[in-house]
């Protein structure tokens, strides 16, 4: 069930209606649980930890344009800084950088180009994260096989590179434990899909149900509210999910673990640094994309003890894992244009 | 007095712009059977409505056994024992027979339905006054008259003791109406009071002991049925003597205008055939009738004729050319001309202007469009002039929407916009079914003038008198074939009601025999 | 003559009329709310809706740019009201009519107008089938178009998913969930601004609105100037008597159907081929080709109304933009419902004026029926 | 084996909105009202009856009695789907407004009025109203022993893996609905005013309460429907049940208007729609291999094969007469 009980007015004014930190949604809503919740998160935090105004925009449809109308609004309304979670405002933010030198801008899991991504550029005024989701994605596969599972499933929004990324670093982490595991080839499945959508519905639901059912035991839900798919058809057949983005462990008791990414504590830190500039990005956040990895500690799984519900991996192994993702010693491959090569894991990519 | 078992004293009842009914007061005894005459128009169904309890009127009493009382719906009209039996039948189609009876009325224990007994009084009812029903047919299925049987039961079935029936010959073939009349007397000699409203003043002549006759809302008079005659009834409604004979010249019929050969059309209700290959002619100046009781494949023919329903066999021809396969625009263009049975539902578009129905058929006429661009104003000029011509009353002139105009109207509308085509052959279908005597004289006298200016007329009427007065020439078909042909002055209504009941063989074999 | 000019001229005003006293009523009614939800802002907040869309020129772009597709919905759906259908398949037909475009656009390479055929072509097959069933088979419209709306939905995911060098990752993008942009892929298929968009200072801005009014014009003219339109309106009130004089009353079924669908493909095309949106593979109908319902239904079916509700409808929908983030922008789509609910009933207020003007003036009998489709307020409007 | 069981639960699963809501058109437009409304219906339903529970989950007694709560959030689906269809009764019958129009604006407004009460009480942009876990029925809900393991048995897997109270509900109205429809005077009463009002209205019969009747029904069922989509699709609720009044719309029609072949034909379309899900899962069904996101074929499938229905039994399939007509005493 979830926190409805919580009723923080998401807006804080001072009275004259501006707010000084933004934030402009691409799809999906700030309260997915997942990508964009994270990164709202953040916002809030600081804000109310700091008392300052904030609010977030919808824009009117899913374009360049009226994210760009979007982003006008909120600098109309006093933003300072605009955080746009997303790679879809890549071509937004490239388009507003210079058109409004003194607002700030901190776009997540992107960095500004042109259309035809012919041309890249990232203005002083803007700072961008990327963060390694293979490396979160590898943990969570990794976890899952050496904690016994035998049978994955990887259900992925859109086929996006942030997803992708998450889904093929599982199925790395994944091929790696079984063949440490010293598993027969193909005596670990994976069978692998994407939703073509972030928000649940009664299809996934359906289709994971049909999972469950063929004997997968554990399904990596990567991608905002559809976890809520996969939680649903999971409690109807005692079968598992692992989150995406944030700890999701608080979603469901089935969600065994998740690959996180720090959404929520880099806009906090971001913000930080942000004001402690006196309300402009230092030198080492202008213009500057910080690709956030195992090393910056900008990924990994939950390791509190109501978090880890894993039971043969321990946190300690875990950690031994990190430490070798962290140090360069193990190293995943972040392509996504084709999928990974696996020695012992099967995998079933359907359509 | 005590003679009275319902009196309508001063009744008023006003429409927006219209007083339907202006002080009327009719009184009705006990056993009797009391006509109701009147124009289209004239209130007649108002204030039978008033009494049903579907209208409140707006001065007046009514009064049951002497005793004042308030009619506000139906059922309290059902607690005074009051039924109706309503010009167009009010039944539940897709419902069975005994559905429809115990309708509103239902018995039923703890608001479930207990159709047993109910069964056991319609059969009871049906076998007592001779009304044959079939309680599980849906009355989608039955004939018209079983219909109104049916409308008799519910009435019946209810206890009434005062039935009320709004014209309900107009649908019924001949045979139905003497079956009709018969069950009437014998409900009136079971005491039941009976008001009866008809256009037909041969049936009041027949049945009623009683007429009042309403024009325009007001009330002329009551009179004894047997101290009077047609004549007078027809004046007291009318207000000038009406002709009951339709005026004709006599000329020669010249060539063949219609020439069908072995038509076979299917059925759409059954597996047979509904004409099962017939072959007959029209000729120019001369008004052939197609009788016969309804179902015996007139409609189908009429509708092979003008091309709505395909025949499966048979060939058409129109002036010499085959239309056996045309399609109906065709067939209008070649000169066919024709006045629906339902104009509601065939003749009007009754969201349209009047304008804009009157050209149904020649809208594409080089006078009313310009590169498929209608000409309204050509439309409008055109309208006006029918409906100088023909008379046609109505709110707007050419403007008026077709829905608000009076059922006469529209007919004539219909008539002007068929006859002003001035087409080869004219095919009318119960041109005049629930129409006042007036409007009829003037619809007959229309077709006549069509048939003297020398073109052919091709009529389908289950009216006998209709068929005996306007006709040259009688074909009466039964179970799809033409059973006889006859000339209206060398034969009887009773002649061809033998024939259209299907006994014309058989009389012809006993004649021959005897 | 000049009487019966009047009262015509007064029948239009009345029935402009009740969607004022509506549209009144319904902001009257959003006010309150604003004030229920937040009593502080609400002035603010109504100010927004209200004055938002006129605010700045690109704001009047804006609208104008959301009313283009609307505007063709509403045509859709009005254009089969009047000939007796509904086309609850306006969606299905718009997002058909969207991937021929961009198909004819991106993969072709052709120009925008081809493009823009292309889509009418593609609405047309849409509504072409649900008409064809209705027409010989006698199927519900109402339900084939519900169903032509998904298999519409799903066979264009399955089309772009099978196409790869319609989406955007073929040109370049790291996205294959939705179409390339096409100032990426072939420009030439982005409708024309001239120079609008300069003046108005918005990148929404071309002349999708002029291509939107021309056609209501068209469908105007066509369905109350044509032998065609009369033939398509009879059809509608009155099948069997319009067989009776020799229509053909199943093609004409079709023919309204396929023209409703033609109308909505355009809109799929012109909101697309604006230059600004992808298509996104999807997963719920879009809501566009429902929007038309509301449109068509407050204009009361009229072509040229339309023009006029679906920019109202869009000049509000930017206005509850501008409440944010003040208040949740749906409270837009409530406003729009109360108007719509309003104008239901306010139609029979209507009736009831105008039968009882005319009652006194004639005193003669009138329409009997006053529906959403008084079948000639518009011609009569152009003849007075 | 199992498989089948699952795939038989999940039909059942989703047939049991389709056919709630469809029995719900067939009461109002048998009394002659088209309600289009259904879909907004639904969501109204859906919103009060998540609310319902949530406030239950919150005040912890919801998961004490998980059962009795879940009964009287179906109660309080069905209590708001009857006071909003009283918005279209009020505009169709009392003010003889076109019931298109009524219905559209209703379809329009639910969403609206979802998405702002969700904010209004759980905060802004707090979109989804989440529905707590302890609804579902399991063996234990019926004092059975939990089987050990994970590998369920068939006949576990067809009555425990999806069923809420709404499942054994819908049956017990579906028989309901048929008794009312058929053997009732209620029920021949309200099938008279859909068919012919007049003729109703001659035998005393009150066309208007009648109905006010079957649209309240139809609010009332769809209410219940709207709870038991948002139960089935398992996504909580977002202001939405992603076109299920439509096609339940399609579903009646499909079904003739009559409560058998409704259930028939939410069966028939539930199960095509369920099929599509395991088709990765079903060795004997085509995998379109070669072809990029066969998905989208099974997500049509539904659709198209009830389109090919429809055709082929267009012939038999008859509208109430009356539907979509306001009636008004005064006119004839
Ligand atoms: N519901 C109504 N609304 C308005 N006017 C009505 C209504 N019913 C009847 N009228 C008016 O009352 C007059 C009398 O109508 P009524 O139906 O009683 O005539 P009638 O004598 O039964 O005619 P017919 O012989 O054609 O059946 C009509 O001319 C009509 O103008
Ligand atoms: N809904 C209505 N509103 C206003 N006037 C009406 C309405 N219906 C009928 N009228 C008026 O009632 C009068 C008579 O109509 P009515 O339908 O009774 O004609 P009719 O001759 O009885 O036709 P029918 O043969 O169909 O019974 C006409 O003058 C018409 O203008
Ligand atoms: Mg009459
Ligand atoms: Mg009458």
């Amino acid at each position: 069930a979830g926190d409805t009980g919580e009723t923080t007015a998401a807006v804080t004014t001072k009275g004259d209606g501006t707010y000084e930190i933004a934030l402009v949604t691409d799809v999906g809503n700030i309260d997915d649980k997942s990508f964009n919740e994270g990164a709202w998160n953040g916002v809030k935090e600081y804000a109310e930890a700091n008392g300052v105004t904030y609010a977030y925009y919808r824009p009117t449809e899913d374009s360049t344009a009226a994210r760009v109308e979007t982003i006008g609004t909120a600098v109309e309304k006093g933003a300072k800084i605009v955080v746009c979670p997303g790679f879809l405002f890549e071509e937004a933010i490239y388009n507003v950088q210079d058109v409004y030198p003194n607002v700030y801008f901190l776009l997540l899991d992107g960095e500004p180009h042109t259309a035809d991504y012919s041309t890249y550029k990232t203005s002083p005024n803007v700072h961008c994260i990327l963060y390694q989701e293979e490396q979160a994605g590898y943990l969570a596969g990794y976890a899952a096989v050496m904690d016994g599972y035998t049978k994955l499933g990887f259900l992925g929004g859109m086929d996006v590179p942030a997803v992708i990324r998450y889904g093929f670093g599982f199925v790395q982490g994944a091929d790696a434990a079984a063949a440490a595991k010293g598993l027969a080839k193909d005596s670990v499945e994976i069978k692998y899909w994407y939703s073509d959508v972030f928000a649940p519905n009664d299809d996934i639901k359906t289709k994971m149900s049909g999972w469950y059912t063929e004997g997968t035991q554990v399904v990596f839900s990567c991608g905002g509210g559809i976890y809520l798919s996969a939680v649903a058809a999971a409690e109807a057949a005692d079968g598992k999910v692992i989150g995406v983005d944030v700890d999701q462990s608080g979603e469901s008791d089935l969600i065994i673990t998740s690959a996180m990414k720090g959404l929520t504590e880099s806009v906090k830190l971001s913000l930080t640094s942000f004001y402690a500039a006196g309300k402009k990005w230092d030198a080492s956040y202008a213009g500057k994309t910080a690709t956030l990895g195992a090393k910056d500690k900008g990924v990994g799984l939950p390791t509190a003890a109501s978090s880890w519900r894993l039971e043969k991996f321990t946190v300690a192994e875990y950690e031994a894992l990190f430490a070798k993702l962290a140090d360069g010693t193990i190293v995943v491959s972040n392509a996504t244009d084709k999928p990974p090569v696996t020695t012992v894991v099967k995998v079933d990519y359907q359509s | 007095m005590e003679e009275y078992v319902i009196e309508m004293l001063n009744i008023t009842k006003s429409f927006p712009g219209i007083k339907a009914n202006d002080d009327i007061t009719l009184r009705l005894k006990k056993g009797e059977i009391h006509a109701l005459l009147g124009e289209n128009g004239a209130g007649k169904s108002t204030l039978m409505s008033v009494l049903f309890g579907l209208y409140q009127p707006d001065s007046g009493t009514i009064k049951k056994d002497g005793k004042p009382v308030k009619i506000s719906n139906p059922n309290d009209a059902n607690d005074l024992n009051i039924g109706m039996v309503h010009q167009h039948f009010k039944l539940v189609e897709v419902f069975t027979v005994l559905d429809n009876i115990i309708l509103g009325v239902e018995p039923n224990k703890f608001g479930f339905l207990t159709k047993k007994e109910a069964r056991e009084k319609v059969v009871a009812l049906s076998q007592k006054y001779s009304l044959s029903v079939e309680p599980d047919a849906l009355v989608e299925d039955i004939s018209v008259g079983m219909q109104q049987r049916v409308e008799i039961l519910k009435m019946l079935y209810r206890d009434n003791d005062i039935l009320i029936f709004d014209e309900p010959t107009a649908v019924l073939t001949p045979q139905e109406i003497k079956e009709l009349m018969s069950i009437m007397r014998g409900l009136a000699a079971e005491g039941k009071s009976i008001l009866f409203i008809t256009h037909k003043l041969n049936e009041i002549m027949e049945v009623a002991d009683r007429c009042t006759v309403l024009r325009k809302g007001k009330l002329i008079g009551t009179v004894e049925v047997a101290q009077t005659n047609r004549e007078e009834l027809s004046k007291m409604m009318v207000g000038r003597p009406i002709s009951f004979e339709v005026e004709k010249q006599d000329i020669e019929p010249g060539k063949t205008v219609l020439k069908v050969e072995n038509v076979v059309v299917p059925s759409k209700l059954h597996k047979n055939n509904a004409v099962k290959g017939i072959s007959f002619e029209v000729r120019e100046g001369e008004i052939v009738c197609l009788a016969g009781i309804e179902g015996n494949g007139q409609s189908e023919f009429v509708y092979a004729l003008t091309g709505i329903e395909k025949m499966s066999s048979g060939k058409i021809t129109l002036c010499g050319s085959d239309i056996s396969k045309a399609s109906i625009r065709k067939r209008s263009l070649l000169g066919i001309s024709h006045i629906p049975e339902d104009r509601h539902k065939y003749g009007l578009v009754l969201d349209f202007s009047l304008a804009e129905n009157l050209v149904l058929q020649h809208y594409r006429e080089k006078l009313f469009q310009r590169f498929g661009f209608i000409r309204f104003k050509e439309v409008r000029n055109y309208a006006r002039r029918l409906i100088e011509i023909y008379d046609i009353r109505s709110g707007q002139g050419p403007d008026t929407i077709a829905r608000s105009m009076s059922g006469g109207n529209q007919q004539k509308a219909i008539l002007a916009r068929e006859i002003d085509k001035n087409p080869q052959l004219l095919v009318a279908i119960q041109p005049t079914r629930g129409l006042d005597i007036g409007a009829i004289e003037n619809i007959h006298s229309l077709i006549v003038k069509q048939r003297d200016s020398g073109k052919a007329v091709l009529l389908v009427s289950l009216e006998l008198d209709e068929v005996m007065n306007v006709s040259d020439r009688i074909l009466v078909m039964y179970e799809g074939k033409i059973a006889g042909e006859f000339e209206p002055s060398k034969t009887t209504v009773e002649e061809l009601g033998l024939y259209m009941a299907g006994a014309g063989d058989k009389a012809r074999s006993t004649g021959q025999g005897g | 003559m000049k009487k019966v000019r009047e009262f015509l001229g007064r029948r239009s005003v009345a029935s402009f009329l009740s969607s004022l006293i509506s549209i009144i009523i319904g902001l009257v009614f959003g006010y309150l709310l604003l004030l229920a939800f937040d009593s502080e802002k609400a002035l603010f907040g109504i100010k927004q809706i209200l004055f938002a869309g006129v605010s700045s020129p690109a704001k009047i772009a804006k609208v104008l740019y959301q009313a283009a597709p609307l505007v063709l919905t509403g045509l859709s759906v009005g254009f089969a009201f009047k000939t007796g259908l509904f086309n609850i398949g306006a969606s299905g037909q718009y997002m058909v009519g969207a991937c021929f475009a961009l198909y004819t656009g991106i993969v072709l390479r052709q120009p925008w107008y081809v493009a823009m055929t292309a889509a009418m072509l593609g609405g047309a097959i849409w509504g072409l089938i649900p008409g064809l069933c209705k027409a010989l088979f006698n199927v519900n419209e109402v339900i084939t178009s519900i169903m032509f709306n998904w298999i519409g939905l799903f066979a264009v995911n399955l089309f772009f998913s099978n196409t790869p060098k319609i989406l955007a990752n073929y040109y370049g993008s790291a996205n294959a969930n939705r179409t390339a942009n096409l100032a990426a892929a072939n420009a030439r298929a982005i409708i024309p601004t001239l120079g609008l968009d300069k003046l108005l200072k918005s990148p929404f801005m071309n002349i999708s609105i002029l291509i939107a009014v021309a056609i209501a014009v068209v469908a105007f003219i066509v369905l109350n100037r044509t032998t065609f339109g009369y033939e398509l309106k009879a059809c509608g009130f009155n099948k069997n008597a319009s067989i009776y004089a020799g229509i053909n009353a199943k093609r004409n079924t079709a023919l309204s159907m396929t023209i409703a669908g033609c109308l909505a493909g355009i809109g799929g095309g012109i909101y697309y081929l604006s230059g600004t949106v992808q298509y996104t593979i999807e997963k719920v109908l879009l809501s566009m080709g429902f929007n038309g319902i509301p449109v068509a239904l407050l204009a009361q079916s009229n072509p040229i109304a339309t023009i006029f509700s679906a920019t109202f409808i869009s000049y509000i929908q930017v206005g509850g933009d501008a409440m944010q983030p003040e208040f949740a922008k749906e409270i837009i789509d409530i406003i729009i419902s109360v108007i719509i609910y309003l104008s239901a009933v306010s139609l029979l207020v209507k009736g009831l004026i105008t039968r009882l003007a005319e009652r006194k003036k004639e005193a003669a009998p009138s329409p009997g029926q006053d529906t959403a489709q008084t079948p000639d307020d518009s011609k009569q409007e152009a003849t007075s | 084996m199992i498989i089948l069981a699952d795939i038989i639960a999940a039909t059942v699963l989703f047939a049991v909105p389709l056919l709630l809501v469809a029995l719900g058109g067939m009461f109002s437009e048998r009394s002659g009202v088209i309600n289009i409304a259904l879909e907004g219906t639904m969501i109204i339903g859906a919103l009060f009856g998540c609310l319902f529970l949530n406030f239950a989950d919150q005040g912890g007694w919801g998961k004490l009695h998980p059962q009795l709560a879940m009964l009287a959030a179906v109660a309080v689906a069905a209590a708001s789907g009857i006071v909003y269809s009283l918005l279209l009764a009020v505009a169709s019958v009392s003010l003889k407004a076109d019931q298109t129009i009524g219905g559209t604006a209703l379809n329009m407004l639910a969403p609206a009025f979802a998405i702002v009460l969700t904010w209004a009480i759980q905060g802004q942009g707090k979109t989804t109203i989440y529905i707590p876990n302890w609804i579902r029925i399991t063996k234990a809900t019926l004092g059975m022993a939990a089987a050990a393991g994970r590998e369920k048995g068939f006949w576990e897997t067809l009555f425990f893996k999806s069923m809420f109270l709404t499942t054994p509900i819908a049956f017990l109205l579906l028989a309901a609905a048929i008794v009312v429809m058929y053997k009732t005077r209620f029920g021949l009463r309200l099938r008279s005013c859909g068919e012919h009002p007049q003729a109703a209205d001659a035998v005393g019969i009150n066309v208007y309460k009648m109905r006010y009747s079957g649209v309240l029904i139809s609010g009332f069922l769809a209410g219940i429907g709207g709870i038991a989509f948002t139960i089935a699709a398992g996504s909580g609720f977002q202001s939405t049940v992603a076109g299920y009044g439509f096609l339940a719309l399609a579903v009646m029609i499909f079904g003739n208007w009559k409560p058998w072949r409704i259930l028939g034909a939410a069966v028939f379309f539930a199960f095509f729609k369920v099929i599509g899900a395991y088709s990765g899962s079903l060795a004997f069904l085509p995998d379109f291999k070669g072809v990029g996101s066969s998905q989208y074929i099974y997500q049509m499938l539904p659709y198209i094969v009830t389109m090919i229905v429809l055709i082929f039994s267009s012939k038999k399939s008859r509208a109430p007469k009356a539907e979509g007509i306001p009636y008004d005493k005064g006119k004839r």
